[in-house]
């Protein structure tokens, strides 16, 4: 049932650190490559913003093979951040995106607080880039990105130092895998981000019985996809509470129900990873289910809905 | 250009032997736009599990009817539910994906070597090279039920082998390529299959340097490129680093491929 | 197939925290009510161990309702230790367990030290009673578990406590909500545990877009069954390289091979709970299943399978 | 005694009406042991979504067949999967779970007032009271389609109500029970339905003193009392605490429910 009575069209705009986007849908990192595997599904344009795979000064191998195993409703990965590195994403990966239609935001990693500025002093050189994504949860990698993700001094001395490298919006992306993620969050706020990314894939394993071996070659890797949404979307309602930046949420959206999920448990923005490998025009599907929800409730902008479960929640 | 075809119609489906299932889906532009050695990835069941497609190879098509054919066994989960469909269900389906067969450059006698399923994409190449080419298709399976019929797959010139003797030669399809091998010697050779079949027919290729192309297998999350999950090593001479089997393959000169490298499995 | 050149029967028995269990399997507590509600489907003697319902000193209302929601391979619940109060356990559901022909490892619980304190020491004066499981991990009381669950000296305070009121075997069950659990595994059994028991649940919501609420009146619940398993398994595998006592391994076994997993990933005994709400028969499935895996293998004692995963991984 | 079925044969499967459907299930031990009321817990789904069962009242039964019968609705996922099964296919079910409707003490004349889906229990218990008593059932739906047909319930006194008026008394069966009621005071009143038709029929009943039991529903997980999940609020009268739906009931005395305790939903 639309609202007939009336010829609303719903805003769907959001504004994150600064960066204005037409809806609220951003690929997650590491699921979209740099932008060019889905361009015949749909148009980027189509996207509030587009997130590429994490970059890291150097060129990066990444992990020897097997590295992906199904789970339950989900999937392990342990790529690694293979990338070919900062100066390559800058001659060869960027310039394309510049017609994307949409601000690009680039995942940016490392395994020392010097990784991560580097890169981002080199990435502020483009003009393409709107904004960084510092994965500081990245649990495929020893050193670096899990132990930044676990400690908030650690978390925040990354942000502080990247900060110093660009004037470009921060968003810092967080590890579940820890006691307490608004401890985490108020972290990096407090050092400077200008929003959160929520949740980064929970750390596990699988064995195959018949070999009895690991099935991922790393052993361990990131759990992510549809049974992770009940953990990401708690942690989006505990963070959105206490952070005054906007969170931007992710883990497990396949639809556009899974996205109003994480919008009124806090989020602003949603991203979509492994659903985008099950459905490959799950992003506009979710954009145009997000809109007829709001013609149907007659919400007269996305962003009403903005955390709407726990304000309700509040009221009592 | 790939497509989304969420409801591709089933137009027919049936047991070609002990778990093994001949599957034809009508989808018009991909039918259309498909080479051999390229494959569709489907989804399988209807909820989030299993939650990834499958990848499996196109086996035929038939441009006129707007149909692609599909070969597969049924290994597990998502294979098992598929085997489960009815003619007149539909299936949500992504393709054509990946790079498939390179044509022969010279030369007329092509030699197509497959064990078990890995003959599907195979016949989708026969039935495309045979018009101009002498194609003599090699198949290999565990008994005469694993193998796909002459009136499926259409090529006319086709041996198979049995590991238990039950239909044609008798031992592994390396058997039979070596056997064929005495009396001709082919310009190319396809090949697709087990892992350990697939370095047997490096390895002879290599000792009559006659070119090779291999289709790989590899777990697959996107299917398109985009995670990086299903890389493998390429060969030193190939420039190293890592290939992407649903993007860059899943066919590859044999020379592409680090065969031996302790980090591949 | 079956080794068909010998009669080997696998010995299936195994020993956690001195109980000695016919059989590996085990039901997870507050998924198997006080042992009743399973009958129908097979005889408690098949088991390896009963572990009951989360037991207090005084009778507890838990949580109202809705208690439950369905997650994507996954169940979220906010039950809050319902359950009649300890004396009540002792006098009506204890003595009817006496002739259950399988050990009886009862599941405690409190809001402070003394309740834990309290429950030990009335459950020891019951002949019935072979163990008592320490949950200090329950996501869904407000004082006490969760609090215990997170901080390692707070775990430890409870099981040194706990250890002075009873000389039953303590098995502590943690919670998977932390950044490190092998720190609190360490920590537990420092303080005395003869065994760890994981996963209890991932902490997690779901918010219901219609009514724009979260689906569980006490906003967030416990995340169990198969979409856990990959944290769980990994968990297990951590665990049980740097503990000496055994690990109950759980979190979404539905089946023979899952149980394995959970094995080969280093647990000497598993626990069944959401898998049993699906299949009833599950419990004698996963024990049939585990006898004709170490057939077909050639296994001739369960307990050699034990962390032959990292072992193997070990050996290179 | 409780039974768990892993692959009951559907013998039928029919659409009744829009997103409603009919199911027959051969289950010969499960429809000896069940009484009106009970419930069977149904995987609906091969994987682990959807992960749980779904509770579906016994609708009917066919004891010299061996056959039960269910009624119900398409609302989500797992109804949804549930109603993709064809006469043939089997389905993996529990039950009969769950604490049936107790027998009228005293007096002929009983009400069935059932809502939508809700009838279907009623159905189960007018076929069997038949015999004995005078069963009036009174059954609404939203228009004509979504009512069961007499040739499904086999109930020869059934009255309906649709509250678009397309079929029998035009308005919500609630209506239809106060219009009933002003020429026949029945003995007892069994009721089940949306929670607002309920309460209605609790404030009729109680304003006549007539007894009544309902049929309740919750989120199940076990369905079998292990879990604790379904409870709801007894009233201070039945001694307050919880009950659990799936094992102390589906069926209640209308006096043992908390209606209007805050904490219920
Ligand atoms: C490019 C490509 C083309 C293929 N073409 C065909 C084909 O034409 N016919 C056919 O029958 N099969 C084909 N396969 C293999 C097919 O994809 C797998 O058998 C299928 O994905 C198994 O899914 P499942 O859910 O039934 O098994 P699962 O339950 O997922 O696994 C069962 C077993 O199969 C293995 N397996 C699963 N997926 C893959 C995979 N993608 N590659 C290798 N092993 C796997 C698992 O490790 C496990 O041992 C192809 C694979 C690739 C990558
Ligand atoms: C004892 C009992 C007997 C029942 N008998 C029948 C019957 O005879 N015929 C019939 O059509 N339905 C019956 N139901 C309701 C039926 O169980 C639900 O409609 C079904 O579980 C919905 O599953 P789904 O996956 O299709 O919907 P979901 O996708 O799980 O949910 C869709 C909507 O239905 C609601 N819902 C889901 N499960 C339940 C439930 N167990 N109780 C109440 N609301 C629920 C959800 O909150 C949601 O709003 C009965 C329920 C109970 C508890
Ligand atoms: C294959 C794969 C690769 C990923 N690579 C990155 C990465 O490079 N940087 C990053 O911050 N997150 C990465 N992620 C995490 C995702 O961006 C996302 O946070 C997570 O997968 C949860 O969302 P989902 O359930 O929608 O996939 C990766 C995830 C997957 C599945
Ligand atoms: C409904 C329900 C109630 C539970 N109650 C308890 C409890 O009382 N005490 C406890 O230690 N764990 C409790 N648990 C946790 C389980 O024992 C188990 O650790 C967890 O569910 C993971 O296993 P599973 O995925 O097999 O269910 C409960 C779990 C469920 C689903
Ligand atoms: S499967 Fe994703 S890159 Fe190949
Ligand atoms: S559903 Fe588990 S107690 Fe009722």
């Amino acid at each position: 049932m639309t609202a007939n009575n009336s010829e609303m069209v719903p805003l769907l705009g959001v504004e994150i650190a600064g960066i204005r986007m037409k809806n609220p849908v951003m690929t997650a990192s590491g699921t979209f490559g740099f932008g060019e595997a889905y361009t015949d599904f749909f148009e980027l344009s189509e996207l509030g913003a587009v997130v590429i795979k994490g970059v890291t000064p150097e060129p990066r191998k990444g992990n020897p093979p097997p590295r992906l195993a199904e789970t339950s409703a989900g999937m392990l990965n342990s790529i690694g951040l293979e990338n070919p590195g900062v100066e390559k994403v800058l001659e060869e990966y960027l310039p394309s995106l510049e017609q994307a239609g949409t601000p690009v935001i680039v995942n940016i990693a490392g395994s020392t607080v010097e990784d991560y500025c580097l890169v981002a002093e080199r990435l502020s050189a483009s003009e393409v880039v709107k904004g960084l994504e510092v994965n500081i949860s990245c649990p495929n990698v020893k050193a670096g990105g899990i132990a930044f993700g676990s400690k908030p001094e650690m978390a925040a001395q990354v942000i502080r130092a990247v900060k110093k490298h660009t004037s470009l919006p921060l968003i810092a992306k967080l590890s579940p895998n820890v006691t307490d993620i608004t401890e985490m969050a108020l972290a990096v706020e407090e050092a400077g981000a200008s929003a959160v990314s929520l949740i980064n894939t929970l750390l596990g394993m699988a064995i195959d019985v018949r070999t009895r071996k690991p099935k991922l070659k790393n052993v361990m890797g990131g759990l992510s996809g549809p049974a992770v949404r009940p953990v990401a979307v708690r942690m989006v309602w505990q963070v959105s509470q206490v952070l005054k930046v906007p969170v931007i949420g992710m883990g497990g959206i396949a639809t556009a129900e899974d996205a109003l999920e994480f919008i009124l448990a806090g989020a602003t923005a949603v991203a979509v990873g492994t659903g985008q490998f099950v459905n490959p025009r799950c992003c506009p599907e979710i954009i145009a289910g997000i809109k007829a929800y709001c013609e149907e409730n007659e919400v007269s902008a996305v962003a009403e809905l903005v955390g709407a479960a726990w304000k309700e929640e509040a009221r009592g | 250009m790939k497509y989304h075809v969420p409801q591709a119609l089933v137009a027919g489906h049936e047991q070609t032997g002990g778990g093994l299932f001949f599957l034809v889906l009508h989808a018009p532009e991909i039918a259309q736009a498909a080479v051999p050695g390229q494959f569709l990835h489907i989804r399988c069941g209807k909820g989030d599990d299993p939650l990834l497609r499958r990848p499996i190879s196109i086996c035929r098509v038939d441009k006129g009817k707007g149909n692609v054919m599909l070969w597969y066994q049924v290994v597990g989960k998502g294979t098992s539910l598929m085997s489960q469909v009815r003619q007149g269900d539909c299936l949500d389906i992504v393709g054509p994906l990946g790079r498939g067969f390179e044509p022969v450059a010279a030369g007329k006698t092509v030699f197509l070597v497959g064990g078990g399923v890995g003959s599907a994409p195979l016949v989708f190449l026969g039935n495309e090279l045979a018009p101009e080419k002498e194609v003599v298709a090699l198949f290999g399976g565990a008994s005469e039920g694993m193998l796909l019929h002459p009136c499926l797959t259409r090529l006319e010139n086709c041996e198979y082998a049995t590991d238990d003797g039950s239909f044609g030669y008798s031992g592994t399809v390396i058997g039979l390529l070596e056997e064929q091998m005495k009396s001709k010697t082919p310009d190319m050779i396809y090949a697709c299959g087990p892992q350990g079949m697939l370095r047997e027919v490096v390895r002879i290729a290599e000792e009559k340097s006659i070119p090779l192309q291999v289709s790989l297998e590899a777990r697959m999350a996107c299917g398109v490129g985009a995670c990086l999950g299903c890389s493998f090593l390429r060969s030193k001479k190939s420039g190293g680093g890592w290939a992407r089997v649903c993007q860059d393959g899943p066919v590859f000169w044999d020379w592409e491929v680090a065969w031996d490298d302790g980090e591949q499995q």
